[in-house]
């Protein structure tokens, strides 16, 4: 599994460098490629990490398609796998980036409730997903 | 909710500097970084980034009285240039 | 003149916010650091830090109308805590 | 002179890990040392260089130790080097601490006049003295 490891870890970061060079079609096909892999490979070491990073990948390359819903759907299951896991990692960032789309929408109330959450974190010692 | 478009203004103006400082700070070491470095560099910037933010994004929240609300709102999109009409040039975001 | 003790109290904050967290980067990095290396982190603190600075601190030693000027100081030194009775932390200086 | 610059870099660090740990009167001791050993070595390198670190870390140890004017002048000096070197790294940094002492000798009107430098230069590619 550690060569899967590997080949998966070098799918997240080619994904990453896609959403930097505003490619975010490309950077969505690895972040799905990667999940798949993820889930084909039983003994791949801390799948929900590299689960959160392609989520968290997707998310943003949605954000930069501009297909808002699709983007929450994504950070939802970033949400989701970070209290799975029990950390805090990249938490703020996902809330902040939540109610950003959320303020996109022009859904207020929703933007204003995930800003709160976003503020309650960022005092905290905190680190968001690098791949 | 009168201060949400101004939160993600300021949110955006400073992730737009700490992207660029970030990308200075991984030119100036190259190909002689490795991961853990890379992460040790975006956890300094987040850090530095989301601690200097936590006050003004604080107020712009808070409730209380709406007279000071609406000061701080106004001051605050002054200050930082985050007007509607400041928001010209775009965005890189993730 | 006015806002020349909230523009020091506001270099103190920030400073401390930087010094606290390129201590711990330098932590996490230990002993495999080079001088290249913590110079780059040096830099990009200080890059993050001076250019989110400099919209408050231009607002601060702006001239122009008396009125906005008062209010300016007075929402910057609540928002980020630097009147005087705030100032009760001792503050770490080079 | 390899070997004296070696030396030197070394009280320099050393000077800098004193003020961090609050202990001012070591580390003036140290950056003076270093002063003169600079001084003594004909062949050195980047002389001025040197000595622009070693005149901001007197200038810091004299903040702390609370001798505002001692501060000024090596502070002044860091400025002249500056002058005499060509470069801006650590401009900024200097105008503000300088500023910061006038604030604190209550002279606002010399502090007006540096924080003007300090923001004039914050938006520069900036990067101030390491050791």
């Amino acid at each position: 599994a550690s060569g899967q490891n590997y080949v998966v870890l070098e799918m997240l970061k080619k994904g990453k460098k896609c959403l930097r060079d505003n490619e975010p079609q490309r950077a969505v096909v690895l972040f799905e490629e990667a999940l798949r892999a993820i889930d084909a490979t039983p003994d791949f070491k801390d799948p929900l990490l590299a689960k959160r990073k392609a989520y968290r990948g997707i998310g943003g390359a949605y954000v930069q398609i501009g297909r808002p819903q699709a983007a929450l759907d994504a950070l939802m299951k970033v949400l989701d796998l970070t209290r799975q896991i029990g950390d805090n990692t990249g938490l703020c960032d996902a809330y902040g980036v939540i109610a950003d789309i959320y303020t996109d929408m022009n859904k207020l109330d929703k933007a204003a409730e995930y800003y709160d959450l976003y503020i309650a974190n960022l005092e905290q010692d905190q680190s968001a997903e690098t791949m | 909710l009168q201060a949400v478009p101004t939160i993600k203004r300021l949110r955006g103006k400073a992730e737009n500097i700490r992207l660029m400082e970030l990308e200075k700070a991984r030119a100036k070491l190259g190909e002689e970084i490795t991961p853990k470095q890379l992460k040790v560099l975006e956890d300094l910037s987040r850090g530095i980034m989301n601690k200097m933010l936590h006050a003004p994004m604080q107020a712009l929240r808070s409730e209380g009285d709406v007279q000071t609300h609406v000061q701080t709102i106004d001051v605050l999109g002054r200050v930082f240039g985050l007007s509607e009409e400041d928001e010209k040039t775009p965005q890189v975001r993730k």
